[in-house]
């Protein structure tokens, strides 16, 4: 419905992160250095996750490293356990998707005794990280949301939040801050679904808000954390045949670019895995090429609506294969 | 009842104090007392509550719930168990999805699917009824080698295949008098369960391997076909279950049903509290199933914190259980 | 019956005079739900004395001993010990007062060994606190020779026999130092030699001073044994004798109140030209079925003797198709008999009644409607296509059995799980009954089972033999055996002898069996 | 077996084809069997693996799971259930590090989250030894009021206490004598389990109830106390896991160590099939949570595909327990 959010498309302006080009610019020039890096993944079922590893898997071997990748299932133990090996084989250099430095505790200390570099792809640089490239991005998505709240008067939002996951931590975080500075009133329900069971939770739970808060009675809008969730959320919008309630959310999957289409999905940020993969292995090569200074870039990243998704689909036909 | 054994039985006198009369009632009802308790309370605590879409969202949440615990009770009822409801769930989702997003069409696709559930049951029942492996086991086993195939099939990622069957989410989605598709399909499989279970020979020798299968041996029921049966029907509900769900998601979710085996269990349970005496039962079960619905539905209404929500489920299920568990002890002792 | 068992406040044993009774019952009463199982119980133990307790089926006697047991505890009424008033709160605080139990329903841990299962709950520590072996073995050993345990006390009891389990149980209660023990029908699962042994045991303990409470059907050795006999009649004392003082006759009246039982005599010879219904030539099972051959015709009822641990259970189950045939023939009706299942024997209209009707026979949690249904369901249906169950038909089916077989029970819905010892066995026997099987294989049909409900019970398989139909019996009690047709003996897997009945003597059976005993032991 | 009896026994002794001997031998070693091919496998196919680093890297890994999956073991012999277990190591992990992050001295945190393990242990063992509920739902609910509690505590985020307590990771970061920490604890812990599940009459007493529970009641065992200790111990065993993975991963993980519960009943079924006869036992738990984690390692520095690993684990489970219980079966059958 054309109630929906029409925030401006394109390229996202400074803070919420540099384009591709900007991005490899920041980092030095790769020199030729090969080796075999270590890839923690984090979780096969987490599309987005799943495609950064294994855009940065594809990216190195094209620049000619041997790559091991393993997926943890999400569970910061195994990560632990998998970095571990890779220092028992003496990988060049570990790259961490999605966990962020305060689960790999074990990891950097086995690391730093074998003298390999540990890079983040989806976290902020913090100090003991070789590299990192932060694709939480919490504010594009944000400022627009509140934005939207703002123009639109909005009374009530529901958010389906995943506090565990990092990324999904400092968007909310980064939520939660920006509402108390706008100084906006809106009634907030807060919905924290478990994974594994993110989507069908999401369901119900859109489901219900939904019920309670009927077509009318107030001007509303979900605010959902990544693909998985919105999946339910638009799966309980279409149950009831709902469409005054726009979702705002993260990441760019085959499954949800109906939804943008038909405007259910307001806003969503699309994270251009080649190009961060390409980050992640520009770093670590700067690294090993011999410039040996922690850097940390913001993940390349565009917002996307009804309105640019044609463009954004045409110029990444990657999405939906 | 009829049929009272003639002289010694008669002149045994009965006699049964007003306690015992009360704590016998409430082991019988207590948990669909508790259920009705949970309801009121948010008929008042919950606007919109007791509102007709509520309702009606109430039923359409517990569906899938309800037809996965249905088929789950089967194979408890015959004293059995079956870890791998939620995997084959995602399984059969990924399965139709990915056959559409091919280019197969929607029947076949749902046949296939359902063939994945059929194949699961077999793999289970044959570990379980022939090689006697530990239910326990062989279906975790089981499970996780479906999640395997899962993985290899869709790589991990969700397969909409809203640009290659829009139709198929009609399945679901939309209502038949005002009531949502999905309360039908799981008002016809509980049926058909309770039927099955309750009213046919393959129902009591279920209930008869479960009670004690060597005795039902012994009493020549054929021990491993019944048990076979079970399984196999409790795959088939649960890859019907992961059909709907894709249907209603519109994409093949990997882990999409994962969560289906513990709200199963989980309802089936609440359901031993029900009625009969710590059986497992299809009625106690689509009321486990409808206390958990309800109260999911009636605290996200209230909009309580998460915590809670997950407090209260754990709280629920003890309190319901327990309840009736310790009433009919009570009616029983002296 | 879910009581806790806190650690018992025991009274330490004070020096009382031998005179006061070393148990006293007042008043006990016991109510079931709606059921009045005990009424006004009032019974005293003397030292030393062996007591017998008798009664039908469901008089009373198990919840009694289990009253005193500590495992049950009384609606009302009170316990003196040393003629101090007791509050046995489980079984922990029985043993503590010295009483030991053997329940009537075998109960032992399948997967531990004889030595683990006649210590447990002995406290056989090493000085650190861990298990003594060396201590529990010598213990079990020692029970072990006294009662004549001749397996391996190694492997699990699981894998014994029922009448060796029967043994292990008798040896956990022994290897107490203990004051009183109640044996609630001992003998079910002997035969021959170990009752003998059992008796034996039973008088040394009596002169060393403990009292023995002893449940029996078997109404000779109740007063072969006991200095006292009291009988339960519907939960109540129906009388009480001193040994010597009473007769037969007075017990039967006892027990069954005044209708007198017409005493059993030989069934109804077997026309020469009957035919052959079953015969099996040199089965064998590959070990515990060595060489054995028998026949049963139309109408007859043939008897497998032996001792415990002979192999007869094992033979029925090549006959029903439990176990494959490794060696040998078996014809039924003449066509060749090799069921591949208990399913495809029991199309074939083979019944067997097992040996322990608990884990082998009944649905413990389920009606008596079920239990007598159970693996004939399709028969109770509308109508053959409809796949749906009558209910009705089956209810009046198991009422039927209910009456003819006179099961005490409050209703067919009753759960067998609260009916006695006996009447479950009635309630195993009411389902093959209900099917006309025409092939009967019964192991101990008539254990603990009252002496009226034997009568109706051989009644009915004279019955089911006048009707033309093939029965037959392993029994461990050999006075049930002599009224067969004709007797087979087994000894060690082996049928060595055949006795043309009926009017054999139990004398005879027990010499041939001892003949060929010798003969095995010394070949 | 000596002490076999003279006359009956003695002739009684099975004649014994070698072929049953043979699957005799399989059914008793078959489970070990699996796990030395794994090993003789992955010491060709992958370089890196026979080596010493690798070698420790493995018992590493194993030890958090074999700490929880020995715990578990004792319930389970016990014939009772805990799906409470990973919930309880979550819990653990988050109560310590939220303790340290607001000052409190490490010793007395980790006091407090093995606290929290002993009042969850409590709550089942009262549930289901003293009320008598179904232990699976009992568990199960506290398990989720577990969770309730976990995220109002920490609200569902991670509580890293680098800076409030960078001891702490010192507990199981480093070697001793060249021997991550962990390894040591978990063989301290195992063998503590193992004499006393085997050589105490605690022990001897939870293999009773689990074998025959009414026995050992009318025997004068406690079965309501034993019960009791072996779900307390459990919970011990679990929360010592998830203080340990708080340390290993330097923060508390709201959902860090849910995943043990899965793990634990793994390696426990997986044992039933080592040396004993389907029995639950610690040496059979520990070669199960050792097959595993051979696996695991070995496809890890192969590099499968993440698919491969959960087939593998599947199948893995399935063929070594179906492989023992068959030839078991065979062996005994006349
Ligand atoms: N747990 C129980 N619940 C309900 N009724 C019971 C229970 N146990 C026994 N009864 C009833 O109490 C009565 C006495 O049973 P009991 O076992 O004492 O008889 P018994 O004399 O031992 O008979 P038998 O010689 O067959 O063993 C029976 O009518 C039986 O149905
Ligand atoms: N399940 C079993 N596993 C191993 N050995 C067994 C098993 N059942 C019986 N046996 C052995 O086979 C022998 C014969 O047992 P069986 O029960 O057939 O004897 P029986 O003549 O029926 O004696 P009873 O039935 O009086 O105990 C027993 O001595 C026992 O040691
Ligand atoms: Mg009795
Ligand atoms: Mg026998």
């Amino acid at each position: 419905s054309s109630s929906a959010a029409t925030p401006t498309p394109a390229a996202t302006p400074a803070p919420a992160g540099a384009t591709p080009t900007e991005a490899a610019a920041t980092i030095a020039a790769s020199v030729a250095v090969t080796g075999t890096v270590g890839i923690v993944g984090f979780d096969t079922t987490s599309p987005m996750d799943n495609t950064f590893a294994t855009a940065a898997k594809a990216y190195l071997e094209k620049t000619g490293f041997t790559v091991l990748t393993q997926d943890p299932k999400g569970d910061p133990g195994q990560a632990n356990t998998i970095c571990s090996q890779y220092v028992t084989r003496q990988v060049v250099a570990l790259l961490v998707i999605t966990f962020n430095k305060d689960q790999m505790a074990q990891c950097m200390s086995q690391a730093d005794a074998a003298k390999i570099p540990v890079f983040f792809s989806g976290s902020p640089l913090q100090d003991g990280m070789a590299g990192a490239v932060d694709n939480t991005a919490p504010p594009p998505i944000n400022d627009v949301f509140i934005k939207y709240l703002k123009d639109n008067g909005i009374t009530e939002i529901l958010s389906l939040d995943y506090s565990p996951g990092t990324p999904c931590r400092l968007r909310a975080a980064y939520r939660e801050d920006q509402l108390s500075k706008s100084g906006l009133n809106v009634k907030e329900s807060k919905h924290e679904f478990p994974i594994p069971g993110q989507v069908v939770d999401s369901q119900n739970a859109t489901a219900a808000w939904l019920a309670g808060h009927p077509q009318g009675a107030g001007k509303y809008a979900i605010w959902s954390c990544f693909a998985d969730s919105s999946s339910g959320a638009v799966a309980a919008l279409n149950q009831v045949g709902r469409s005054d309630v726009p979702i705002f959310t993260w990441d760019l999957t085959k499954a949800i670019v109906p939804a943008i289409k038909t405007g259910q999905v307001a806003a969503t940020l699309y994270l251009d895995a080649p190009g961060i993969g390409a980050q992640d292995g520009q770093l670590i090569q700067a690294w090993l090429g011999g410039d040996t200074k922690p850097q940390g870039v913001l993940a390349a990243s565009t917002i996307v609506t009804k309105d640019n998704i044609d463009q954004i689909l045409a110029a990444h036909p990657e999405v939906m294969q | 009842m009829q049929n009272v054994a003639p002289a010694l039985g008669a002149r045994q006198t009965r006699i049964r104090s007003f306690g015992q009369s009360v704590t016998l009632v409430i082991g019988k009802y207590g948990a669909i007392m508790v259920l009705a308790l949970l309801f009121a309370w948010f008929s008042v605590a919950a606007k919109y509550f007791l509102t007709w879409d509520n309702s009606v969202q109430i039923l359409n949440q517990a569906a899938l719930s309800a037809i996965s615990a249905c088929g789950l009770t089967l194979v408890l009822a015959s004293n059995q168990f079956d870890l791998s409801v939620g995997n084959t769930a995602s399984l059969s989702g990924i399965v139709v999805a990915m056959l559409m997003i091919n280019g197969v069409p929607i029947p076949i696709a749902i046949a296939a699917a359902l063939g994945v559930g059929v194949a699961i049951g077999l793999c289970n029942s044959f570990l379980v009824a022939y090689l006697k492996v530990n239910a326990l086991v062989a279906t975790l086993g089981v499970g996780s080698a479906a999640v395997g195939v899962n993985y290899f099939l869709s790589g991990g990622a969700a397969q909409p295949f809203a640009f290659a069957a829009p139709a198929f989410n009609q399945i679901s989605i939309g209502n038949w008098l005002g009531i949502p598709k999905d309360v039908y399909y799981m008002v016809a499989i509980v049926v058909v369960l309770w039927a099955l279970l309750n009213r046919t020979v393959l129902g009591r020798n279920v209930q008869a391997v479960g009670g004690n299968a060597e005795a039902a041996r012994l009493a020549g029921v054929g021990t491993m076909s019944v048990t076979s049966a079970a399984f196999i029907i409790c795959s088939l509900c649960a890859s019907v279950t992961g059909i709907l769900l894709a249907s209603v998601v519109g994409s093949g979710q990997p882990t999409g049903g994962d969560g289906y085996t513990m709200t199963a269990f989980a309802a089936a349970f609440l359901g031993t509290a029900v009625l009969r005496e710590g059986q497992f039962h299809i009625v106690g079960t689509v009321v486990g199933v409808l206390t958990v619905a309800v109260g999911f539905n009636g605290l996200t209404l209230i909009g309580v914190p998460s915590y809670v929500q997950f407090f209260f489920q754990g709280v629920l299920l003890i309190a319901a259980v327990s309840f009736s568990t310790v009433a009919r002890q009570h009616s029983k002792a002296s | 019956m879910n009581r806790e068992e806190t650690s018992s406040q025991a009274p330490a044993q004070p020096a009382v005079d031998p005179a006061t009774p070393i148990i006293e019952s007042r008043d006990i009463c016991r109510v079931f739900g709606a059921l009045k199982a005990l009424t006004d119980v009032s019974l005293t133990f003397r030292r030393g004395e062996v007591h017998g307790l008798v009664g039908a089926n469901g008089a009373g006697k198990s919840t009694f001993l289990n009253i005193i047991c500590g495992i049950i505890s009384p609606t009302s009424g009170a316990i003196l010990v040393d003629g101090a008033e007791v509050d046995i709160r489980g079984p922990r605080d029985a043993a503590a007062l010295g009483f030991s139990f053997i329940p009537q329903e075998l109960s032992l841990v399948p997967d531990f060994s004889a030595i683990d299962n006649i210590c447990l709950g002995l406290q056989k520590t090493s000085r650190l606190g861990f298990v003594d072996e060396r201590k529990r073995a010598r213990v079990a050993r020692e029970v072990a020779d006294r009662v004549g345990m001749t397996f391996s006390l190694r492997k699990p009891v699981r894998e014994l026999s029922a009448a060796e389990r029967g043994l292990v149980a008798i040896g956990h209660a022994l290897a107490r130092d203990v004051r009183f023990i109640a044996m609630d029908e001992p003998t079910a699962s002997l035969s021959d030699i170990e009752c003998r042994r059992l008796f034996q045991i039973i008088r040394e303990l009596a002169n060393d001073g403990v009292t023995v409470a002893y449940v029996s059907h078997r109404l000779d050795e109740i007063e072969e044994l006991s200095d006292r006999v009291t009988v339960f009649r519907d939960g109540q004392i129906a009388a009480r004798f001193e040994r010597g003082a009473y007769d037969r006759e007075d017990l039967l009246r006892g027990i069954t109140g005044g209708a007198s039982l017409e005493t059993r005599e030989s069934a109804a010879q077997v026309a020469e030209a009957a035919p052959v219904i079953f015969s099996a030539d040199h089965l064998s099972d590959g070990h515990r079925v060595r060489d054995v051959s028998f026949d049963c015709r139309a109408g007859e009822i043939v008897g497998l003797a032996g001792l415990v641990g002979s192999g007869r259970t094992e033979v029925f189950k090549l006959v029903f198709g439990e176990t494959p045939l490794a060696a040998g023939q078996m014809t039924l009706d003449g066509r060749p008999h090799h069921p591949t299942s208990v399913r495809q024997a029991v199309s074939r209209g083979v019944a067997l009644v097992p040996e322990e009707r608990r884990s082998q026979g009944l649905l413990m949690e389920e009606s008596i409607t079920t239990n007598i249904s159970t693996g004939n369901w399709a028969a109770h249906r509308y109508a053959p296509p409809i796949p749906f169950i009558n209910d009705r038909k089956s209810r009046s089916v198991a009422g039927s059995m209910v009456s003819t077989l006179s099961i005490k029970a409050r209703n067919t819905g009753e759960s067998v799980r609260t009916l006695s010892g006996g009447n479950q066995q009635k309630v195993v026997f009411g389902r093959w009954l209900s099917r006309d099987s025409r092939f009967l294989l019964l192991d101990e049909p008539t254990r603990g089972v009252d002496v009226g409900a034997r009568q109706q019970i051989w009644g009915t398989v004279e019955g089911l033999a006048a009707q033309g139909k093939g029965v037959v019996v392993v029994s461990s009690e050999l006075g049930e055996l002599v009224f067969c047709h004709r007797i087979f003996v087994m000894v060690e897997g082996r049928m060595v002898a055949e006795l043309a009945g009926p009017g054999v003597t139990e004398a005879e059976i027990l010499s041939v069996i001892y003949r060929h005993q010798r003969q095995q032991e010394a070949s």
